[in-house]
């Protein structure tokens, strides 16, 4: 008879509750959302709605849209960090790079003459932020940004973007991505003083080499050549 | 009581517009007149205050859950019906190939027609009801009854599964909590001794002290409010029972196949419904147009009316912020299997309170045999599995 | 007779014949619940208020919505191969000429003789209400206990048998 | 036409038609609801006889008329209920709503 007029609810932590009322589920719930309701006029903070143009959100440091080349120094058509491999054209899988490598070459940021790209573009319509030309770029040439407010009236020409409107200086990677640019930096600085360290030790080797040859010309074959 | 003459003329001030204007016209035309203006009256009045609900759902929901409502077009959001409106009226009003044109066209007129309907008879204030007829609740259900005929319509004219699959569900439910809505309302008239609105609000509009003779403070008032409520919730198929127009399963239910203006004649449809369902609500058991308390006689009537009324439109937007959906057979369970029973019981016990005389005796009997019924079959019918807690069966 | 009641009576007329000529079935159906509709204020102009809002009550709400549940359960929307009205039509329509001639005749020839109260009474409901309990109140008994037994025998007609099979 | 004698006439007549048309769609329809309708209509059309005969007649303070109506609109209810549930059953068991092929009887 007991279980017959009893009707029982299964509580979170595992204990059995006697229902006594037909409406005691319904009575608690409105009295949620009544303090709520009430809540919302008293408190402030309750209210999660943050009223977009006027108020944003920061962006997230890991957020990432669409990529962009970044580049050294204050001209962007020379500092651009991007030797144009084209390993990021092959691996994006959507296929959305395009890039056209240039005839002649300029100097890197160690010094070192590369070759640029004459023409780097990529079709934002098509990209979907996947990130895989950031990993597999050997140059740290091309990162994700973070600029979400892209809406143009033109679908083809607009979401195109080439080289200008891709390039952005490396303090703007500082400003949306800032450990990470920082590591980046360190890097490149790294190697470039190793490489710098090298050119000297070679720059040595050669003067020494220099100074011996001159010491005793004798006609022994030359040291092999650089490092 | 003598209410001081201003208060007088401020409660009967909308009459003593409609007399002076109308006085202009010859003898002959002035009772059509009478009419006309309060036809005018009625179709301003309940479609402004349509708008206005729009608006206090939306934030009155979001303050629910914690957000903001809408507040871009105007001040705190409140010209967003008239955005509403004007988005709804140009918007393109399709019309699907294979539907029943003429079914399809007549189906939204034929249910404002039938919800506007419902309002003749409502007494607004003191002395300010359209009509006084004589059978006035007994012409308010037969109007709430054809609303269901339209929805018919609708559903079946769009050719499309889930208009029908929406209208069916929606006709079995408001067939099934029709009889209890009409039962609860029974009690009221088997006390008051008549159909007439009127005479009803007169009957709760006397006072001891200076507490009102509202039918809900009588055990049997409050057990036929409450199952009247349930029942008002379903007739205008409002959250727990909003299963028609489930937006999850069903689209729109039976006016998926709608847009542009004939969509939101279904929504001024449904609105109109719910403030007709609270006005007869207000009018039957808390009381009409009479103040709460005697001391609160000096202000007008029509005010006390829209204050109940717009306070029980306000519990439906409560109860569409916390409950969720029924099932299908979880709602008609409820209806034969609980709400219509307890109705019965209800009735029975109204008859019993009318035969015994006055004093505190009838209040115990009465109240004991309706709480003893309310809990017993409230136990045992969440203890059935019709509508009991859910029980989970897990993949082992 | 005043304007009110040739419109009145036209429309019930209409929905009545529509009921019958149309071939869709669901259209029959709604054109039945205009006459019924119809009736229902033929009622009210001739000042039986009750009657007329217990017939929109019964007819127009419960009734109607009954044939239209009907019609969608049969699945008879979609019209029939063989045509819509049975194969011996004309001797129907024929017999029904016939009872309206003979009805009509009879309305017509005692046209003089038909009584004519010009007031209108007032049957208000407190009276149908005396008249039910007290002089009507067996027939009240009974019609309720038919009702009842209607209703459970519509249940269980039209129960679905579970145990048969198809 | 009837502008002399009692406008109970008109109503009489208005009921008959309404009658013959009730029966005309019992008899000629092949749908057993359509029938079914057809009888309601001539139900109806009585109900409408019973209330003009109460309006005009001598003494309409008895109410006859009209609680003779008002009882054959609830009768007339619970028979359509009752009809519409044997042919729900006559259609889920033979398939058919078509009036000409339930001749099962017929021996």
């Amino acid at each position: 008879m007991e279980t017959w007029l009893a009707a029982y609810e299964l509580r979170a932590g595992g204990s059995i509750r006697r229902i006594a009322l037909l409406g005691e589920g319904i009575v608690k719930g409105m009295l949620e959302t009544a303090k709520n309701f009430a809540g919302s006029f008293v408190s402030e903070e309750r209210l999660t709605t943050v009223e977009y143009p006027e108020q944003r959100i920061p962006t997230a440091e890991n957020a990432r849209v669409f990529p962009f080349l970044v580049y050294d120094g204050p001209e962007w058509q020379a500092g651009l960090r991007c030797v144009a491999c084209q390993i990021c054209e092959k691996e994006c899988p959507p296929k959305c790079i395009y890039i056209e490598k240039s005839k002649d070459k300029k100097p890197d940021y160690v010094g070192k003459m590369q070759i640029y790209p004459a023409r780097f573009d990529i079709d934002v319509s098509v990209c979907m932020s996947c990130q895989i030309c950031v990993e597999v770029c050997p140059f740290e040439a091309i990162k994700m940004n973070t600029e979400f407010e892209l809406a143009t009236d033109d679908r083809f020409g607009g979401l195109l973007l080439d080289k200008e409107k891709l390039a952005q200086s490396n303090e703007y990677y500082h400003k949306i991505h800032p450990t990470e640019a920082s590591e980046v930096d360190a890097r490149l600085a790294e190697e470039k003083a190793k490489v710098e360290a090298k050119a000297k030790a070679a720059a040595e080797a050669a003067a020494a080499k220099a100074a011996a040859a001159a010491a005793a010309p004798k006609p022994d074959a030359p040291a092999a050549g650089g490092d | 009581m003598a209410t001081t003459p201003i208060s007088v003329t401020v409660d009967q001030i909308f009459i003593l517009l409609r007399d002076w204007l109308t006085h202009f016209l010859p003898e002959t035309l002035r009772p059509f007149a009478n009419v006309v203006l309060g036809v005018v009256a009625i179709a301003c009045v309940f479609p402004g205050l349509f708008a206005l609900t729009t608006v206090f759902e939306r934030k009155g929901l979001g303050r629910m859950q914690n957000r903001l409502g809408p507040n871009r077009v105007g001040p705190f959001g409140f010209f967003q019906p008239i955005a509403d409106g004007i988005k709804s009226l140009t918007k393109e009003d399709i019309v699907p190939l294979n539907a029943d044109a003429v079914v399809h066209f007549l189906a939204p007129l034929l249910l404002v027609v039938a919800v506007f309907m419902g309002f003749a008879v409502l007494p607004v204030g003191r002395n300010m009801v359209l009509v006084d007829m004589d059978a006035g609740l007994l012409f308010f259900f037969a109007m709430g009854a054809s609303t269901e005929l339209s929805i018919f319509m609708a559903g079946w004219s769009s050719r499309n599964k889930y208009s029908i699959l929406g209208a069916m569900r929606a006709i079995a439910q408001m067939i099934s909590y029709e009889v209890p809505l009409l039962l609860s309302s029974v009690t009221v008239v088997m006390i008051t001794g008549s159909l007439s609105l009127t005479r009803i609000v007169e009957a709760q509009n006397q006072y001891t002290g200076i507490f009102p003779h509202w039918y809900v403070f009588t055990p049997w008032g409050l057990a036929s409010f409450l199952m009247f409520a349930i029942a008002a919730t379903a007739e205008t198929n409002r959250t727990p029972f909003d299963l028609p127009e489930g937006e999850s399963e069903l689209v729109a239910g039976y006016f998926t196949e709608y847009s542009g203006f004939k969509f939101a004649l279904f929504f001024l449809g449904e609105y109109l419904g719910m403030f007709s369902i609270a006005g007869l609500g207000a009018t039957l058991f808390w009381g009409g147009w009479s103040a709460p308390l005697s001391i609160l006689n000096f202000v007008p009537s029509w005010i006390w009316f829209f204050s109940k009324d717009m306070a029980a439109i306000f519990v439906f937007i409560w109860m569409r912020g916390t409950l969720p959906r029924l099932r299908q057979d979880q709602l008609m369970n409820f209806a034969w299997k609980f709400v219509l029973p307890f109705t019965l019981l209800n009735l029975m016990v109204t008859a019993l309170w009318r035969f015994m005389e006055g004093g505190w005796l009838r209040w115990v009997v009465c109240s004991v045999i309706l709480a003893g019924a309310y809990v017993l079959m409230g136990r045992t019918a969440m203890h059935r599995k019709h509508f009991g807690p859910r029980s989970y069966r897990y993949a082992e | 007779m005043s304007v009110v009641f040739y419109a009145l009576a036209a429309l019930t007329v209409a929905g009545g014949l529509g009921a019958v000529l149309l071939k869709n079935t669901v259209h029959a159906a709604l054109a039945v619940a205009v006459a019924f509709a119809g009736l229902a204020l033929l009622f009210l102009s001739l000042d039986a208020q009750f009657a007329g809002f217990a017939q929109i009550l019964v007819y127009v709400g419960a009734v109607a919505i009954l044939v239209v549940f009907a019609i969608l359960l049969t699945r008879a929307s979609e019209t029939p191969a063989g045509g819509v009205f049975s194969s011996s039509w004309l001797a129907g329509l024929a017999i029904a000429a016939g009872v309206f001639a003979v009805l009509g005749w009879a309305v017509l020839g005692s046209a003089q003789a038909l009584p004519l109260s010009a007031v209108a009474p007032s049957a208000t409901v407190h009276d149908i209400g005396v008249a039910l309990v007290g002089r009507y109140v067996l027939p009240l008994e009974i019609v309720a206990l038919l009702l009842t037994a209607a209703t459970i025998g519509a249940v269980i007609v039209a129960l679905h048998e579970k145990e048969r099979t198809r | 036409m009837t502008g002399s004698a009692s406008p109970l006439a008109a109503y009489l007549l208005v009921a008959a038609l309404l009658f013959a048309i009730g029966l005309a769609g019992a008899l000629t329809r092949r749908n057993a609801i359509l029938v079914l309708i057809g009888i309601e209509l001539m139900l109806n059309a009585a109900n409408l006889n019973f209330i003009a005969f109460w309006r005009y007649g001598p003494h309409p303070e008895a109410l006859t008329g009209m609680m003779f109506a008002i009882f054959s609109i609830a009768v007339a209810a619970a028979e359509a209920a009752v009809g519409l549930g044997l042919v729900i059953a006559i259609y889920r068991h033979a398939r058919t709503t078509d009036l000409d092929q339930m001749n099962r009887m017929k021996g």
